[in-house]
């Protein structure tokens, strides 16, 4: 007879000795060779990625997961992605999701302070390298659309490393500057006010095009310069990787490899600034404030201080994400703000587990994963089908029938919707939930 | 001189004077208790003191200082600590952290360090958490449920908790808001004990409110008596109790009062 | 001859290829979207039987950029990375087909697009990017001229802060003020419901004419609640503006005064009958009226067709690359579409695309294609 | 036959398992009284009988009627008054609306409008503070407008979860003297009190609960003299 | 039988109505204050000429002559803004969450509204009312929609809400965004499957599209002619007889009472014999009923809806709502009327004031930093009061 406490039982027995190790490589092996075989197979992607849910998941030495996470990341993936660009784009995307929702988490997650306008200080960073990292400061004289293409660059593209530190301080300075006159109101009054800052700034991307053209309004800036990348190391990715690869890798793809490290490290400099801190005095503060605010104040804790700082460090994260993104799409446009992208990102937070720093990652490459491949990979799969003599067997209906007004590709959002509601009542607590709060809602799920 | 001083404040609710002219006096190493009808103003005139409410009238002296316009947690951090009437205590935090948060203002890591991880910082953090064990076993809290969710302590364990998270701030001055409310005739005794050793040992200065005249009369150096805002009587326990205005507004003649007498005894 | 080929060469086993659209078929820019994917649709149902003759079967795949540029981009690498995709038809929003050529750039993939009007999408001169659609520039160009030769003094002119409502609004303005127009008011504008306020100072300016730089849906509301509070000049728009709808939201108070006229790339159904065999077919096909842009990407679809067609016969029969469809679509010569005869210049614009200015006839949506057409020009895109 | 019944009743909190099997008799007209240490689990007693938590074993009977999966406001309608711990005051209901809560069961205006009167003349403090909200009050301002709003309802039973908590000696006084009223009026009457002696010396019987278990059941007078009780609960050393 | 005055509470009927006057003519005389001020002074600088040369006539006279009708335009979105606040504060006054989903549950209501209006035209009905009947038949649109809004905000709640009232405070956040997206899409599919498009346009029919003229003010060479259009005053009426309905409903009545109680503490509130479940549906059916208004108007007043209208309109109020003191009816109604004014004068004026600079673009940007600096100075939005726990 089968019984949970039996299957509960068998669960950690595989989760205990060598087997965990073995699971693991035998999951990352079957991923990474399925990927290898059928480099456009979703099926193939979606188990290779979620290796790392094994990886994370199982009982096994820190070492080893550490170099094989590293292994993973810096090897495996670019290799696999270069073969199927669309795969390294997925994962520069979850990267940079992942990367503002643990920004944002702070503000939530921690600190407790609802913010419905974060990707404000991601757009504030992307303008910024915009602006200095293209022609658009000699434009600045022309209407959108009209100024002439062969206008100078106003700094060499080099200095993209340098306005990732700037990008960090502007984007911060602008939390504050935001939050100085904000952060004494109540939670939900906060996010209403974070969600006009967010659209003023988005409005301002769209309209300072006019009496001067600082953002060429809705036409966007282009191009964004990227760093220079040395001919040696596109040289050496095809002289170190090309026997395994197949193909010789030109020097877009080694930028869309450079940006996904990037991105990696920008999130591994995250987490450990963000743990870090939620395991010190500033971590406790904010959760004392998020429970409590006047005993917090009672207690000795600066409150507007404390929540100015889990502001500027969330949006700090943010603007050099901005920066980032800017420089490898070499183009930013309002569009890329939108309210519906801080939506976006809060749904990551929370789907995943608000305040677990894990489960926040999982939540960004769920949504992210969800969006681009699942969701159109079904409505191109049924597209197919119904371009085919397929037919349904028993009902015995052809799949060219289907009403054209049916078409699952339009339906994206439906689906989207329904995903949401049905996480949000099945795993209130995200994905991976924060350790604490587990136990919370444990104790709650009562009343 | 007196280490805190109270004079003329008065605190008003629309058309309600909650705190009236109140004057007050509290010597270092004090205990005193504030007593009187439900409404007269205690809590009120706490709020005052630590900054929660601004007075309209009045002063505020702590060690010869004004604390009047200063936030909440600047005063905290001048050395006033105080629990709550209803328990506020952070209650998704472990009773470890609850107290961590009590010493704050006491710890010189900033956000540089805490991502840094400099050796003082770990220092620092130890060191804190000896502290706090020790504070957790000193108002009587068994070590091992340290790591516990605070909001699953019970109630007389959360009290015991926020008197260890005001203790950690260091205070010089502790308040506190109805400390036995809620607790029975045996841990009531626990933690009267409690205070007096937190006075003698930590030396530091009580000032409580209280409507169980058990611990009131058994602690109190000095007792005041406030009615509608305003002070109406203030003396020893003894003077107190044969006082006919405070018996006729507060006391009660009947069995109450007479159960305390008999159980002090 | 193809005739021949076609008879001689159905190969034994049929081979697949795909053919890409990229709009946004969810979202509220779905309403353009989603008729560019139908358009492309029908264009290959319509016209693949050359291709199933040389014994190559086409599919679509339809992607949903959502206009945002990440999926956009990210569509277009799950597209490059498609050996099977040879040609594609997209997008509707510039902020997203300009990120994402960079994709099909890198990848040699040629892309034809049926609505991106923003000059900087063949400025840059990639081989794999071309449109069907008149750019900004002249189309502004062309509607100030109008409006100079009608004699309009003063202009108000309000766009919709889109890349393309702008854009066209700014080379009027440009245009306009050379021609020694006034221009009374220049202003942007996301509402699409409230005009109020900003019909205060368009009345206030009494021009001769408000030009509206846009889509008809929110043209519609605006036409009508100025005419509601009572201007009486004459509305003009670019190609936005060419949908039945336009008149059934404005109501019949469109045609008062100086009524309404838009200019446009689509040729009206006088000049290029296909137009109205199109729209009936949409119609039968979808039960509704085909949307602005869908006329372009049926023609683009038929573009990408055409070239592929052309690739596979210099090739004897076999798979041709893509750049080798790239290089046959900036081959092909006099391409008559249904929105008019298309030569693809060195960056991918069409040389001498041709421009309509047309003036709304009847209030009756039903009626819309007996608008008349009162102003033919053939232009060049300017040289860089 | 008794009016009110637990049997073998056990309660949760997710996995806490705070009630671990009660049985309670109460019969028509007495006033009997739980006393315990903190957390022995009175508060959670009164939560199952008056619905907020069901019982996941165990029954809960009024009248022989199984009340202990009806919902809250079903069983206050059967006549079981709640004033529970912590008050639960409306915050920003004025002290008038929120004793008219009270009586929400009720239609006749006339008769809430009398025991509104009634409830004032028992605590003048509430008639000063009449239109004040129910969030500013004093702490112990609030408990008397519980018990207030607990009599709005002349209840066949009600439940009182330590109210005199936070009065001031007088108000104690005064509040035991109601609560004997009440029963001499008829009203059955289930006291939680930390001040086990006046409880124990105005109740007929009395259960003692020990970490979520009955271990003692007796009469208040035998209770009064029992060792463990006296030297556990009442102070006596 | 007891008499009327006992019953009803007439004091709580006529308040609303008195603070709506007060809060118009309040509002809109600041705004005007303002803005004349500023045309006097800037009337001889710069910015002046620029007009001067534009328009031909001063700023003063272009102010003054204009003020009129952009207080009327004010006005009226004002009120739209305000029924759809209604909805989001009735919701959050009860439950502390922001539904999300307000705004398709507003865009059902339009659809539904508009449908029956399109079925009547086609039925050849519409064409032939007379004007009675015409507004008989704007009265059965509008009923049909709050039905249908109505009944689908509760069965939101049911299913969506719900299942999560223990969780989080963010969680039914996710799901209520979760549902606005899901009804967004079933609008699209329901509306596309009949017709292939999903965009609708109300019917012209009666004599809603008439502007009563009051009078014309010279400007230049030119005339403004003050008006307002019938449906506007009917958008005002309708909005006004819900504010005071529902005012009247959750300040003196019963249920009312119980609403709040319910929204202060449950488990309490259940104590007292409250059903709290009927007592959140009532709260959705009538917040979803309002809405369901707020759409048909809506649609009447801008004559083109798709599945997304629900979406701006729904930002502007539930920004009116917070504005005015979130679960405060009053402060709704003042949110919105403050909101409408400002924006309304922000688009109208601002490209005089700034010589053409900026216009009507920044209305919104407007909009959204008088909220923040009114939120700095109260905290609690104009209305909200301030109820701290006590220490
Ligand atoms: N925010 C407020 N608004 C209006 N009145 C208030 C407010 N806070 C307190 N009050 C009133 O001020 C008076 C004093 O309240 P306070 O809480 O200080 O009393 P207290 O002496 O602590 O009483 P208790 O012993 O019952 O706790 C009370 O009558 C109370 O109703
Ligand atoms: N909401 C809750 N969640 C989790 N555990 C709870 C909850 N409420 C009570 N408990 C636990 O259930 C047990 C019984 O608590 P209960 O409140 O019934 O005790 P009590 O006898 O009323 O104590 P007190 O004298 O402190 O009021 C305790 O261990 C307590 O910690
Ligand atoms: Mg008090
Ligand atoms: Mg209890």
């Amino acid at each position: 007879m089968f019984s949970k406490e039996k299957f509960q039982d068998f669960l950690a027995k595989l989760n205990t000795g060598y087997t965990p190790y073995v699971l693991i490589l035998v999951h990352i092996m079957i991923g990474a060779i399925w990927v290898y075989s059928s480099p456009r197979s979703n099926v193939a992607f979606v188990v290779f990625i979620s290796s790392l849910l094994t990886l994370y998941g199982l009982n096994t030495n820190k070492i080893f997961k550490l170099s094989a996470g590293l292994i993973l990341a810096l090897v495996v993936m670019p290799v696999l992605g270069v073969r199927n660009i669309f795969y390294l784009e997925i994962m520069f995307q979850i990267s940079v999701f992942a990367a503002l929702s643990l920004g944002l988490n702070i503000v939530i997650g921690f600190a407790g302070l609802l913010d419905l306008g974060y990707v404000a200080f991601y757009a504030v960073g992307a303008y910024l390298w915009g602006f200095f990292g293209s022609q658009q400061f000699y434009a600045i004289p022309y209407a959108p659309g009209i100024q002439p293409s062969d206008l100078p660059f106003l700094l060499p593209g080099d200095m993209f490393y340098l306005f990732i530190f700037i990008a960090i301080i502007v984007a911060a300075l602008t939390g504050i500057l935001l939050g100085l006159p904000v952060l004494r109101l109540r939670g939900d009054y906060l996010a209403i006010v974070t969600l006009g800052f967010g659209e003023v700034i988005r409005v301002l991307a769209n309209n300072l095009d006019k009496p001067w053209n600082l953002t060429n309004g809705p036409q966007g800036i282009t191009p964004v310069q990227r760093p220079t990348m040395p001919q040696f190391a596109v040289d050496g990715f095809n002289n170190f990787f090309g026997g395994i690869i197949g193909h010789t890798v030109s020097k877009a793809d080694v930028y869309n490899v450079f940006f996904y490290l990037l991105a990696l490290l920008v999130i591994v400099t995250i987490i450990q600034v963000v743990s870090r801190l939620n395991d010190s005095k500033i971590g406790r503060a904010w959760t004392a404030i998020r429970e409590d605010e006047t005993a917090a104040i009672a207690m000795g804790i600066p409150l507007v201080q404390m929540k100015l700082a889990a502001f500027a460090t969330g949006a700090s994260f943010a603007g050099a994400m901005g920066v980032l993104m800017a420089a490898s799409r070499t183009f930013v446009s309002p569009e890329s703000f939108s309210f519906m992208q801080s939506i976006g990102v809060l749904t990551m937070v929370i789907l995943g587990g608000t305040g677990s720093i894990p489960g926040v990652i999982l939540g960004a490459a769920t949504v992210t994963v969800l969006n681009l491949q699942i969701l159109q990979g079904f409505s191109l799969y049924l597209s197919q089908l119904r371009q085919s003599d397929a037919v349904i067997p028993i009902i015995n209906f052809a799949w060219k029938n289907l009403s054209t007004q049916l078409d699952p590709a339009k339906y994206q959002r439906l689906l989207f919707g329904a995903i949401l509601i049905l996480m949000m009542i099945f795993r209130p607590a995200g994905l991976i939930p924060a350790a604490r709060r587990q136990r919370e809602l444990a104790a709650d799920d009562e009343e | 001189m007196a280490l805190l001083q109270a004079i003329d404040v008065t605190k008003r609710f629309g058309g309600l004077t909650a705190v009236n002219k109140m004057n007050f006096e509290l010597k270092k190493g004090e205990i005193v208790s504030v007593i009187g009808p439900n409404g007269a103003g205690k809590t009120t005139f706490f709020n005052t003191l630590t900054g929660l409410y601004r007075p309209e009238e009045g002063k505020i002296l702590f060690n010869g200082t004004s604390l009047i316009g200063l936030r909440p947690d600047q005063i905290a951090a001048r050395g006033i600590a105080r629990t709550f009437q209803n328990i506020r205590l952070f209650g998704n935090m472990s009773v470890i952290e609850n107290v961590l948060v009590g010493m704050h203002f006491h710890l010189k890591q900033n956000m540089v360090s805490a991502i840094l991880r400099f050796d003082s910082f770990k220092k620092e953090e130890l060191e804190a958490e000896a502290c706090a064990y020790e504070l957790i076993k000193y108002v009587g809290i068994d070590t091992s449920l340290s790591n516990e969710l605070a909001k699953n302590l019970p109630y007389g364990g959360q009290r015991r908790v926020e008197i260890a998270r005001a203790l950690a701030a260091d205070p010089q001055l502790l308040l506190l808001d109805e400390p036995a409310a809620g607790m029975n005739p045996q841990e009531t005794e626990e933690v009267t004990n409690l205070f007096r050793r937190i006075r003698d040992e930590k030396e530091i200065t009580i000032l409580l409110i209280e409507h169980d005249m058990r611990v009131v009369m058994r602690i109190s150096e000095r007792i005041s008596v406030m009615d509608y805002g305003e002070k109406i009587a203030e003396g020893s326990p003894a003077q107190i109790r044969s006082n006919s205005h405070v018996i006729e507004a507060y006391l009660g003649r009947g069995a109450v009062a007479g159960q305390h007498e008999e159980m002090v005894k | 001859g193809p005739a021949a080929s076609s008879t001689e060469a159905p190969a034994a086993t049929t081979q697949t290829i795909k053919i890409a659209t990229q709009s946004p078929l969810s979202g509220d820019q779905s309403v353009l979207g989603v008729d560019i994917k139908r358009g492309a649709e029908m264009a290959l149902e319509q016209n693949n039987a050359a291709l199933l003759a040389l014994g190559f079967k086409v599919e679509l795949t339809p992607f949903d950029d959502q206009a945002n540029p990440d999926t956009g981009v990210a569509n277009a690498k799950q597209i490059v990375s498609d050996p099977a995709i040879l040609c594609g038809v997209g997008h509707l929003n510039s902020g997203v087909m300009i990120p994402s050529s960079e994709e099909y750039h890198n990848a040699g993939l040629v892309f034809v697009s049926p609505g991106n009007t923003n000059p900087k999408i063949t400025d840059r001169g990639y081989l794999e990017v071309n449109r069907i659609v008149g750019r900004d520039d002249v189309q502004g160009v062309v509607g100030a001229d109008f409006a100079n030769k009608q004699g309009m003094k003063s202009i108000f002119i309000v766009h919709d802060k889109t890349a393309y409502g702008q854009g066209v609004a700014e080379f009027f303005k440009q245009e306009a003020e050379k021609l020694g127009m006034t221009v009374t008011g220049f202003e942007g504008t996301e509402e699409k419901a409230n005009f109020d306020s900003l019909l205060t100072p368009i009345l206030a300016s009494n021009s001769d004419m408000v030009f509206f730089g846009g889509l008809y849906p929110q043209a519609g509301v605006l036409f009508k609640q100025a005419r509601e509070k009572g201007y009486a000049g004459t509305f003009m728009g670019p190609d936005g503006m060419d949908s039945s709808a336009l008149v059934d939201i404005a109501g019949p108070t469109l045609l008062d005064g100086g009524g309404m006229v838009y200019s446009t790339v689509a040729g009206p159904a006088s000049v290029y009958p296909g137009t109205a065999k199109f729209v009936a077919d949409f119609k039968a096909k979808y039960n509704a009226d085909p949307q602005p842009f869908s006329a372009q990407s049926f023609d683009s679809m038929n573009i990408c067709l055409k070239a592929i067609e052309e690739a596979v016969k210099a090739k004897g029969g076999a798979l041709p690359t893509r750049t080798e469809v790239a290089n046959a679509v900036r081959a092909l010569k006099d391409f008559p579409g249904i929105t008019g005869t298309f030569t693809f210049n060195a960056i991918g614009d069409p040389t001498f695309a041709s421009y309509f200015v047309i003036k709304v006839n009847s209030a009756d949506p039903a009626k819309w294609g007996e608008n008349a057409v009162i102003e033919t020009l053939s232009i060049a895109p300017p040289s860089k | 036959m008794s009016l009110l019944t637990l049997e073998n009743v056990h309660s949760y909190y997710g996995r806490i398992h705070a009630l671990k099997g009660i049985s309670i008799e109460i019969n028509q007209g007495e006033i009997v009284t739980l006393i315990g240490a903190n957390g022995a689990g009175k508060s959670t007693t009164l939560r199952t009988i008056s619905g907020i938590l069901h019982p996941k074993q165990g029954r809960v009977l009024l009248k022989e009627q199984d009340i202990s999966h009806m919902e809250p406001h079903n069983i206050v309608a059967a006549g079981i008054g709640h004033v529970p711990e912590g008050r639960g005051i409306f915050p920003n209901l004025t002290v008038k609306e929120n004793m008219e809560i009270g009586a929400f069961t009720l239609n006749d205006n006339a008769e809430i409008a009398r025991r509104m009167d009634h409830a004032v003349t028992l605590f003048p403090r509430l008639k000063e503070r009449i239109s004040q909200k129910g969030g500013t009050l004093s702490g112990g301002e609030q408990q008397m407008l519980a018990i207030a709003r607990g009599l709005m309802l002349q209840p066949s039973v009600l439940m009182l979860d330590e109210p005199s908590m936070g009065l001031a000696p007088v108000l104690v006084e005064l509040i035991f003297d109601i609560i004997k009223q009440l029963n001499e009026q008829g009203t059955t009457i289930l006291l939680v009190e930390q001040n086990a002696l006046m409880a124990l010396s105005i109740a007929h019987r009395g259960y003692v609960l020990q970490t979520g278990e009955i271990v003692i059941s007796d009469t208040a007078a035998n209770l009064k003299q029992n060792e463990t009780v006296q030297h556990a609960y009442l102070g006596v050393e | 039988m007891k008499r009327f005055s006992e019953t009803i509470n007439v004091r709580e009927l006529l308040r609303p109505i008195g603070q709506m006057i007060a809060f118009s003519l309040g509002g809109g005389a600041v705004l005007s204050l303002v803005v004349v001020l500023l045309a006097l002074l800037l009337d001889q600088t710069a910015v002046g000429q620029n007009l001067q040369a534009r328009y031909s006539v001063s700023l003063v006279t272009y102010t003054l002559a204009n003020l009129p009708q952009v207080l009327i335009d004010g006005l009226t979105i004002g009120f739209v803004y305000a029924a759809i606040a209604l909805g989001y504060t009735m919701v959050y006054g009860v439950l502390e969450f922001i539904n999300f989903a307000h705004s398709e549950i507003f865009a059902v209501g339009a659809f539904v509204g508009v449908e029956i209006l399109i079925a009547l035209k086609n039925a050849g009905i519409l064409s032939a009312a007379s004007l009675g009947v015409a507004y008989l038949i704007l009265l059965l649109a509008l009923l049909a929609g709050m039905t249908a809004s109505g009944f689908l905000a509760v069965a939101v709640e049911r299913i969506a809400y719900r299942p999560l009232r223990g969780a989080p405070r963010l969680v039914p956040l996710i799901s209520a965004i979760g549902v606005s997206f899901f009804l967004q899409d079933i609008i699209r599919l329901v509306e596309s499957l009949t017709t292939g498009q999903f965009n609708r346009i109300i019917p012209t029919f009666g004599n809603f599209d008439e502007r009563l003229i009051f009078g014309q003010l010279p400007l230049g060479a030119t005339t403004v002619v003050l008006g307002v259009q019938i449906k506007s005053l009917i958008v005002i009426l309708v909005a006004v007889i819900m504010l005071v309905g529902l005012n009247y409903l959750v300040n003196a009545t019963k249920i009312g009472k119980a609403i709040r109680a319910v929204a202060q503490d449950r488990p309490t509130a259940s104590l007292m014999g409250i059903d709290v479940n009927r007592i959140i549906s009532i709260t959705f059916l009538i917040g979803g009923t309002l809405g369901g208004a707020a759409g048909v108007l809506y649609a009447l007043k801008f004559t083109r809806i798709d599945p997304f209208v629900g979406f701006f309109p729904g930002l502007k109020a539930f920004t009116a709502a917070v504005l005015g003191g979130i679960g405060n009816l009053t402060g709704a109604l003042l949110g919105g009327i403050v909101l409408g004014l400002l924006e309304t004068f922000a688009g109208a004026f601002m490209s005089a004031f700034t010589m053409g600079a900026a216009g009507a673009e920044y209305k919104d940007i407007f909009a959204f930093g008088i909220l923040i600096l009114v939120l700095i100075f109260r905290p609690n939005g104009l209305m909200g009061e301030n109820v701290s726990q006590k220490a």
